[in-house]
């Protein structure tokens, strides 16, 4: 949580004009309202102290702790910066990794069963650990710019991977993800669409994941973002930590460079 | 066992600024689950804050208050070093309490 | 005869507290439960009043009252209060159109301002009350509609 | 669901990388960064509910338009002749519904989801898109406004005569969006079994008909 204001001063903090909510722009600041209130307090807070103590605690048959085996992409347990560097090329499994199926190779080395856990529905079992896990990794950058390396052919190959996956028309709808986030200024319903073609800022679209849902109640990672965007295109189900998502992750993640990660934040 | 609470306690001027976070489903025993049942009413009944062991604020919640409750409010007094102390308990008879030093 | 209703469970609390207190050491916790069913129960601003105890509210400029014109998502609304009035030891929340219409309650001792947030769940547009309760039973409301939206999709 | 669909663990090497060989170019061609594309996209999915996987098999529309840049002006065109050729115009030649079951239908987001059940009409999903009413604040701006729509179009009155090519190209745009810009992002909601004649006929109503919110407000 950030320091708080004044101690009387904390209600009047809320500069929008009261009275004009019959027009789009007056909603809109409606919007930006209730989420500078909502900004003031993230229970992402609770998941980033759990995935905290899970990240040093020995688990798994191997009984051993992520802080002295998890290699994130900067060293043997180190976490801080880690994420802004997510998806990267990883040596020991040849695959370009984004945080959610970095974390599950590191549990695979725990002696957990991966694809066991990929196949888990979000919400139970070892999913509401790995999500706490994503909670505590992004946070541990938070303020930092991200800054994916794209020096291996693997990096690069899968930037243009994305960048396709991004446009593919399909499903009843013919929707893509470009459909939605193709262009800037647009949104669904209320909820702003950032255009990820683009840098879409600080703090937005890739920059803002993993997040609180306040809809859910959840913290949700990249991995459910993007799995229930495909589920709003009316596409198939995406395999948890599948190439088609980190392609995607690789594709947003380039595109947002320099930009500021806020994560975790708080979303509707 | 329920999650451990998160609570930040801050001076400021005269006082400290308490949030706290608490790690709680508050199920408002109005939803139903996908076999047509409906999901029981699950909430945080009360709860209390204390400087140094004294109570200085407390709640009745009803299921309306939101999941994963955050509350805040002002200790008049409080400085650096002080000690916050915050329980609740919920329908069930579970309960937590945590405790969080004044920064 | 509501404020006697309201003075009997003012006592109630006063009791629990100074039994607290009375165990230096013990940790805060209440030595009995002073949840009002009966006011939690209410189906209506009218039933919660009664439920509490309390007398029908005037409204007050000295309640400065928190909350979004719009909710992008009515599981989560935050709301604030503070007031400026003497005396408050309690605020009651009320949300108008939801199934229940009292949210929740804060009581304030002298070592805290009469301030508090929180955030609640509606379950459609409504007027949304905050209710202060004086020491000496006087009760004073400030009210805010706040639009409950659907922000996506809606799938 | 087959474990062999998810691609998580060290075991298995997808077959993308087969297309770097030898580990040599700086960046892939841009025919090898399609393959692997596709080799992705394919390993990637599995079914789910009545989700399947034929959903990422590709028409040619879909295929045309999934570029970064729109396909040429001669492919747009004979995509557009194709897809007008799909529409199917209402037989009774009745194109006003009703505007009320419109409005619902606007508002309704539901359908053809992996957690929807089979069976269960869709909704037209259209207030994410567009405004219509202007009771209703909480809409889309991905498509136009479509508030007043029939009245800035003229039409005071659906049954003249006057009225009918405005009918025809509303409901053209309803049924097949493609017919009339070969890459546009609103789906083909006749043609690809979204919504119904019955369900068409109300949301021309929502748009047409003087009485509806969106022309009498």
């Amino acid at each position: 949580m950030k320091a708080p204001a004044l101690a009387l001063a904390i209600f009047v903090a809320v500069p929008f004009a009261h009275g004009q909510t019959n027009n789009a722009p007056s909603a809109a600041d409606g919007i930006a309202q209730y989420r500078a209130l909502l900004a003031d307090g993230n229970p992402a807070d609770l998941w980033e102290a759990k995935g905290e103590a899970l990240w040093k605690q020995k688990r798994g048959a191997k009984n051993v702790a992520f802080s002295d085996s998890c290699d994130l992409g900067k060293g043997t347990g180190v976490v801080k910066g880690a994420f802004v560097e997510l998806p990267r090329y990883f040596a020991d499994t040849k695959r370009v990794q984004d945080l959610e199926s970095r974390l599950l190779s590191c549990m695979e080395a725990q002696g957990y069963d991966a694809a066991e856990i990929a196949a888990t529905p979000f919400g139970r079992g070892e999913q509401v650990n790995l999500e706490a896990l994503v909670a505590y990794v992004s946070a541990e950058s938070k303020g930092m710019k991200f800054n994916l390396p794209q020096t291996r052919p693997e990096e690069r190959l899968m930037f243009e991977v994305g960048k396709r996956i991004f446009y593919f028309r399909g499903g009843p709808y013919d929707f893509s993800c470009a459909s939605c986030h193709g262009e800037a200024g647009k949104r669904i319903r209320l909820q702003d669409l950032p255009d990820l073609t683009k840098n879409p800022g600080d703090g937005v679209g890739f920059a803002a994941w993993p997040a609180y849902r306040v809809s859910s109640g959840e913290l949700w990672g990249m991995q459910r973002r993007l799995n229930d965007c495909y589920r709003q295109q009316r596409f198939p189900f995406p395999g948890y930590g599948s190439d088609a998502t980190i392609a995607l992750a690789t594709y947003m993640g380039v595109q947002g460079k320099g930009a500021v990660s806020i994560a975790p934040s708080i979303k509707r | 066992m329920s999650d451990p609470m998160r609570i930040r306690a801050q001076a400021q001027g005269s006082g400290a600024v308490v949030r706290v976070l608490m790690s709680h489903e508050m199920e408002t025993g109005q939803r139903k689950d996908a076999a047509g049942k409906t999901i029981p009413a699950w909430h945080i009944t009360e709860m209390t804050a204390a400087l140094n062991g004294k109570v200085v604020l407390s709640g009745e919640w009803g299921t309306a208050i939101a999941k994963n409750p955050f509350t805040e409010f002002v200790v008049k007094g409080a400085k650096a070093g002080d000690k916050i102390t915050v329980n609740w308990v919920d329908n069930r008879g579970d309960k937590r309490s945590d405790e969080a030093v004044v920064a | 005869m509501q404020p006697m209703q309201n003075r009997r469970e003012m006592m109630a609390r006063s009791a629990g507290v100074a039994l607290l207190l009375a165990g230096a050491g013990v940790l805060p916790a209440r030595a009995q439960s002073v949840w009002p069913k009966a006011a939690f129960d209410g189906k209506s601003i009218d039933e919660v009043y009664k439920g509490l105890g309390i007398a029908k509210p005037v409204e007050s400029k000295d309640i400065a009252f928190t909350a979004p014109d719009i909710a992008e998502n009515g599981a989560v609304v935050p709301i604030g209060v503070t007031t400026t009035l003497p005396g408050v030891k309690r605020i009651a929340f009320l949300v108008e159109k939801n199934p229940t219409t009292l949210a929740g309650l804060f009581d304030f001792t002298d070592a805290v301002e009469p301030s508090v947030k929180t955030r609640i769940k509606m379950q459609q547009t409504s007027n949304v009350f905050a209710v202060a309760i004086t020491s000496d039973d006087k009760v004073y409301y400030a009210q805010k509609e706040v639009k409950v939206t659907l922000g996506g999709c809606g799938g | 669901m087959t474990m062999a669909t998810v691609m998580t663990t060290t075991r298995i090497i997808p077959l993308a990388w087969a297309f770097l060989i030898a580990g040599c170019a700086a960046a892939p061609s841009p025919q090898e960064a399609d393959q692997a594309a596709l080799a992705i996209m394919k390993g990637s999915f599995r079914e789910q509910g009545i989700a399947k996987l034929d959903r990422i098999q590709q028409d040619e529309l879909q295929q045309a338009c999934s570029g970064e840049k729109p396909p040429s002006e001669a492919t747009a065109k004979r995509i557009e002749t194709a897809q007008l050729a799909t529409v199917q115009w209402p037989a009774d030649g009745v194109y006003l519904g009703d505007w009320r079951e419109g409005e619902k239908l606007a508002q309704n987001g539901r359908g053809m989801t992996w957690t929807d059940p089979a069976g269960v009409p869709s909704g037209g999903n259209c207030y994410n898109c567009h405004q219509i009413t202007k009771a209703e604040i909480s809409y889309g701006t991905i498509g136009p406004s479509l508030y007043q729509y029939g009245k800035l179009r003229g039409v005071s009155d659906p049954a003249a005569p006057a009225s009918t090519d405005m009918l025809k190209y509303t409901w053209g745009k309803i049924w097949n969006a493609k017919a009339t810009n070969a890459c546009s992002n609103m789906p083909r909601f006749g043609h690809a079994g979204v919504l119904d004649a019955a369900q068409i006929r109300d949301l021309m109503a929502l748009l047409l008909d003087p009485k509806s919110p969106v022309n009498a407000q």
